[in-house]
């Protein structure tokens, strides 16, 4: 399953690059526009151990972000699940949150928590938490009637149980965006380097960018897909084994 | 205790026509009681209408007596992640675990403990579902199919167990069996359609108890007596 | 005695623009002095008076526009020296295609600008000076990446001359084409560029703390721009701006060594009084500050060696 | 509910508000770290027409990159659905696209697609597209046996049917991620504005932000917390009645 | 026809005891016949085995002349975005129309083609999904518990029907009520615990058909022998 997956994601990388080199000598662009092969596979061999460790770092950080925003969206998800008027309150919180924009915060989330490994590790969990929370919101909130009937009648539907159920009933479309929104913490991960840090693959594209060096571009998306494939791979993996155990299937 | 209705009449929203039409009765003593009628009849409606499931009828319902009523039916499911028994013993009202695992015995469900309840077949899931209900404090316990899927051997059994485990208690049985009723049930509410009047009678049967002879004759009389009730 | 932690934060990442900066630190001229300092590069999210008046930094880098700013909303920012004495935001244009001899040769050009940014105030400066409005040109709006000036859908784009500018210059080079750039202090405009800030309390408070940090940075400065110095700061950039060929670097370097030390004897860090002036000036025409602020008196060079 | 949204918004931001003056006096900042009150509010009245037209013009786009990354979302999530080589292929593919942040990707794209109308369109329908898949994912990779085992057996479980079915049955989570991803798709306009165009709120916050205008970008958030909480009300009402007239509740 | 199945063994994964223990039978007649046996001894799980819903056993099933084989449960739903009616028209393969419209009216269903299916009773459900099943193309229809919810009336009507609509083909009922299936059965597979051998047996039922008279003698003897099998 994983080695599928690796290959899968070189043979989108190598379709991509061909697509490009092929509007690249299509339209006759220069070097300056699309890089050429020489210096695509000069550049990938280059960068191959600082890129290889920048990516990393990024992962290190986005697997943090991601518990957390994990953790978060569970959270929110929990307390916004009634149609009480509190459980929209704190629905439209997080909504809101969601729609500010990373760059647009930025300024507010320096002044507030000043700079370093802290604002990049909020940043990541800001974006990869909120499809996790809206899907948590729409699974707690949809009651699981035949096995929620009993306990409510007894009185003993204690909000902790009524989680419990519904996340086990649904337990595949939980793993399925947890494992998913990976890719979210990691995106998001970047997104926040590329503003706010130092360090990470993120940074290293910013380099990149501010120095027109589309090679080095393509290789970091290169060592980003390779890195992302292996951890959501092994994240599904977690996922079915999380399935097997808990349900025992 | 006292379970009177008055007067009900409730058409579900969106339907069309009437379910309830002024039904009325009155329930005075414990036991083992059913509700009967053929499919559709509202018995379901009925039962969840007592128990605080629909609210939105006119009518009264008057209760004394009967603080915990509690409806359960043959469709509701345990939760998955551990096995039957773990579900049970995290259920047992305190001091209840020797009625609990009576109850297994009787029910049949012995070998079937460590099992998750989703590799169960149809009866012994509605087996396991009833018996925790049986566990529970209640006035009232009414069983809406609750041993559609349970042989005829088994049902017997459980039957005459819980008849004699609660004897004060007061149970509403739904079932569509009339043999059964008519044998195993106190009175019978017999329920019919709209048009009729009055919607909905009592018919003795034959209440059925442990080591007690069955008397043939009566039987067939009481059977007599609920079909031409319906 | 240990030595006092400061923290220096940046305008930009680390690369030629703060060359002296990093030397400063490399050699230990800090140390020399008693300071620990941490150099923290910038960013477009960055802005260092934030940072001192938070108490997260004690000594910046800004540029002018940010310091008139600051001022006109009472932040108690003070410019201790000026980096730049000739802006480096200029425009990049391929001189074999695009001639521009005057001001009014703008006409009908599409021009890359940056909205929001100092490269705006200039050139509409300048396309005022020109009697240009904005029907007469293309404004194109200017983002992280240099694909439309690349793929030569506008004509000039602006760039930090000393740094992005030596790179597409050596780019397009490569490629057999011709680059130039417009510098607007050739028709007068002179914007002030980097400058070192701190805060009032400092000034006051920490005198003497400004005036060991000054030194050692602006000795860091003079010695990283010093000819004879060229191949170790080579070296220096190369391990903090790994990706660039040591022709782009040098280049880089000679270019910031024209902007920073005009002339060979000149002393790094003066101020340019009138060019700050005309800076205030620009922004009040331009309504980006309600009323003058008096810029000169948040200038202090009592700290300069 | 639509009213109670907007109020529920206004108290977040107010409260927002207030955090902000209190750390502004607490820790005694100028007005340049944080505006004053009076700044806000000449801001605000200066601000409110081309703000409230920024807005609206981000919305439009915002809408429509919502409709393409909900047909987008729903095809690959319906593509993606079987555990097949091809199904896991289009997942990955979807997967990686997400994990590269625009930024990075923003080059491609302008040599790809030019500049204007159609990037900005593009990356919001990107950054909105993904959460939604995640949850069309979830829902479409598993069977609701007791209604597909009639199909499947008498052999016409077509796949148009199969995910009409599973869309039925999770209709209420459908719609919870649909009307949710309105605020990525909001988000993700603002950010390709920020990087990609000359029109609209995140180009305005961009100004803001190279200007340090702390009041302008407040504003702008004012703004875009309004227009949102009205957008997603509307969508939730449009939901509800969809729900109710499919399944006829 | 045949349909034949030799020494099956199966145990569920993850399970400790066999299932089936060699199971097999031969049935070589169409007609009406059931499984019976209590409850949890494999009567689902063998319709699954003969449907393809189960195919990791050992041992042989050979099937002659049964190409179409469907299986139907009592818990089976149909989709709810339009009414009843609509639903079953659309999967009314052409040319059978008209006995459609005839299942309708004999399975007492005729007011509820308007409905949603969640809005029926159980009864009403379980009829709608039978229904759908039979008039589908087949040669052998496994009907799992279908009419468990169902009143006995209704439930004698709708059997009468069926065995006069489709006297060709094959049916295995599975339920629980012994005199139901001991009247309307052909054939009757009483299914064991695994420890007896063989593990199912074949009795004859009275296979009634409308019209027809019930000799009451035989059918108790037929219910005697489904006892003392089981
Ligand atoms: N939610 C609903 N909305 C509209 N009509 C309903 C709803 N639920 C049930 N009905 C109708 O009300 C009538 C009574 O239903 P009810 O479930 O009470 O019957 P029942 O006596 O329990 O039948 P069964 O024996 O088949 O379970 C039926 O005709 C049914 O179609
Ligand atoms: N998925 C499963 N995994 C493990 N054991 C199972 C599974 N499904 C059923 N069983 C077990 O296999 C046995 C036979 O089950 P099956 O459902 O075939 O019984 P049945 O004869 O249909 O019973 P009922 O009349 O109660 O429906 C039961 O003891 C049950 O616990
Ligand atoms: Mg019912
Ligand atoms: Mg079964």
């Amino acid at each position: 399953m994983l080695p599928r997956r690796i290959l899968q994601f070189l043979i989108i990388y190598v379709l991509g690059i061909c697509a490009l080199l092929a509007l690249k000598y299509g339209a006759g662009l220069s070097d300056y526009v699309i890089p050429g092969p020489d210096d695509l596979w000069r550049t990938g061999t280059e960068v191959f151990r600082p890129f290889g460790l920048d990516v990393l770092n990024t992962l290190t950080v986005a697997i943090l972000g991601q518990v957390i925003s994990v953790v978060l969206a569970i959270f929110v998800g929990v307390a916004g699940r009634r149609a009480t008027w509190f459980g929209s309150f704190i629905k439209v919180a997080a909504y809101n949150v969601q729609a500010y924009p990373i760059v647009a915060l930025a300024p507010i989330l320096f002044i507030l928590v000043g700079d370093g490994w802290i604002t990049r590790l909020l940043i990541a969990a800001m974006i990869c938490y909120f499809p996790v929370l809206l899907s948590v919101l729409g699974i707690m909130s949809e009651p699981v009637e035949d096995i929620e009937h009993f306990y409510r009648v007894t009185g003993r539907l204690r909000w902790q149980l009524e989680v419990k159920i519904r996340a086990f009933e649904n337990l595949s479309k939980l793993t399925t965006v947890i494992s998913g929104s990976a890719t979210l913490a990691f995106a998001g991960t970047i997104v926040a380097e590329f503003i706010a840090a130092n360090a990470g693959i993120g940074y290293s594209i910013r380099i990149a960018l501010y120095q027109s060096d589309l090679s080095r571009i393509l290789a970091a998306l290169f060592f980003i897909g390779i890195v992302l494939s292996v951890y959501q791979g092994l994240l599904e993996i977690t996922g079915a084994l999380v399935r097997r155990t808990w349900a025992g299937v | 205790m006292r379970l009177a209705c008055r007067d009900i009449r409730y058409r579900y929203p969106g339907s069309e026509n009437e379910l309830f039409n002024g039904l009325g009765f009155v329930l005075e003593e414990p036991g083992f009681h059913a509700v009967f009628g053929p499919s559709g009849v509202g018995k379901t409606s009925l039962a969840r209408l007592l128990t605080g499931g629909i609210d939105d009828f006119s009518g009264d319902v008057a209760v004394k007596g009967l603080p915990i009523r509690l409806y359960s039916h043959n469709l509701e499911r345990l939760p998955g992640w551990s096995s039957v028994g773990k579900h049970l013993s995290r259920i047992t009202p305190p001091g209840r675990e020797a009625q609990r695992e009576t109850l297994v015995e009787a029910f049949g469900l012995t070998g079937f403990m460590d099992s998750r309840f989703s590799r169960l077949s149809l009866g012994q899931r509605n087996r396991v579902n009833l018996l925790r209900y049986l566990i529970q404090h209640f006035q009232l316990l009414i069983m809406d199919e609750s041993l559609a899927n349970v042989d005829e051997q088994t049902r017997e059994q459980i039957l005459l167990t819980i008849k004699e485990m609660f004897p004060e208690s007061c149970f509403l049985y739904i079932s569509h069996n009339v043999v059964e009723v008519a044998t195993f049930c106190r009175k019978i509410l017999v329920l019919r359609s709209p048009e009729k009047s009055p919607q909905a009678v009592f018919v003795g049967g034959q209440d059925r108890r442990k080591d007690a002879r069955l008397d043939e004759r009566r039987l067939q009389q009481s059977m007599l007596e609920i079909v031409n009730a319906s | 005695q240990a030595a006092e932690a400061v923290v220096y934060r940046l305008k930009w990442l680390f690369n030629v623009s703060v060359v002296g900066d990093l030397y400063a630190d490399e050699k230990g001229l800090f140390a020399e002095k008693n300071l620990a300092v941490t150099v923290k590069e910038g960013g477009p999210e960055r802005d260092a008076i934030k940072e001192i008046e938070l108490g997260h930094a004690q000594f910046g880098v800004a540029s002018a526009d940010q310091v008139i700013r600051a001022r006109s909303k009472g932040s108690p920012v003070v410019v201790i020296a000026q980096l730049f004495q000739v802006n480096p935001l200029q425009w990049i244009y391929r001189s074999g295609r695009v001639r521009i001899g005057n001001l009014s040769d703008l006409r009908g050009k599409t021009l890359g600008v940056t909205f929001g940014g100092n490269d705006e105030s200039i050139l509409r400066t300048l396309l005022a000076m020109a009697g240009l409005t904005e029907r007469d040109v293309n404004l194109f709006s200017v983002r992280y990446d240099y694909t439309p000036f690349l793929r030569d859908r506008v004509d000039i784009w602006p760039v930090y001359r000393n740094a992005q500018g030596i790179i597409l210059q050596d780019q397009l080079g490569a490629e057999g084409e011709e680059t130039a750039f417009f510098n607007p202090a050739e028709y007068g405009v002179r914007f002030v560029a980097n400058s070192v800030v701190t805060s009032e309390a400092m000034v006051r408070e920490r005198g003497d703390m400004v005036r060991r940090f000054l030194s050692s940075l602006l000795a860091g400065w003079q010695m990283a721009l010093e000819a004879s110095r060229q191949p170790q700061v080579l070296e220096m950039l190369a391990r903090f701006d790994p990706n660039l060929p040591p022709r782009v670097l040098a280049a880089q370097l000679d270019a910031t060594r024209s902007m920073v030390r005009p002339e060979p004897n000149f002393s790094v860090g003066a101020f340019d009084a009138a060019a700050w002036r005309q800076t205030e000036r620009i922004m009040l025409e331009q309504g980006l500050i309600p009323q003058p602020v008096g810029v000169e008196r948040s200038l202090e060079p009592a700290f300069l060696p």
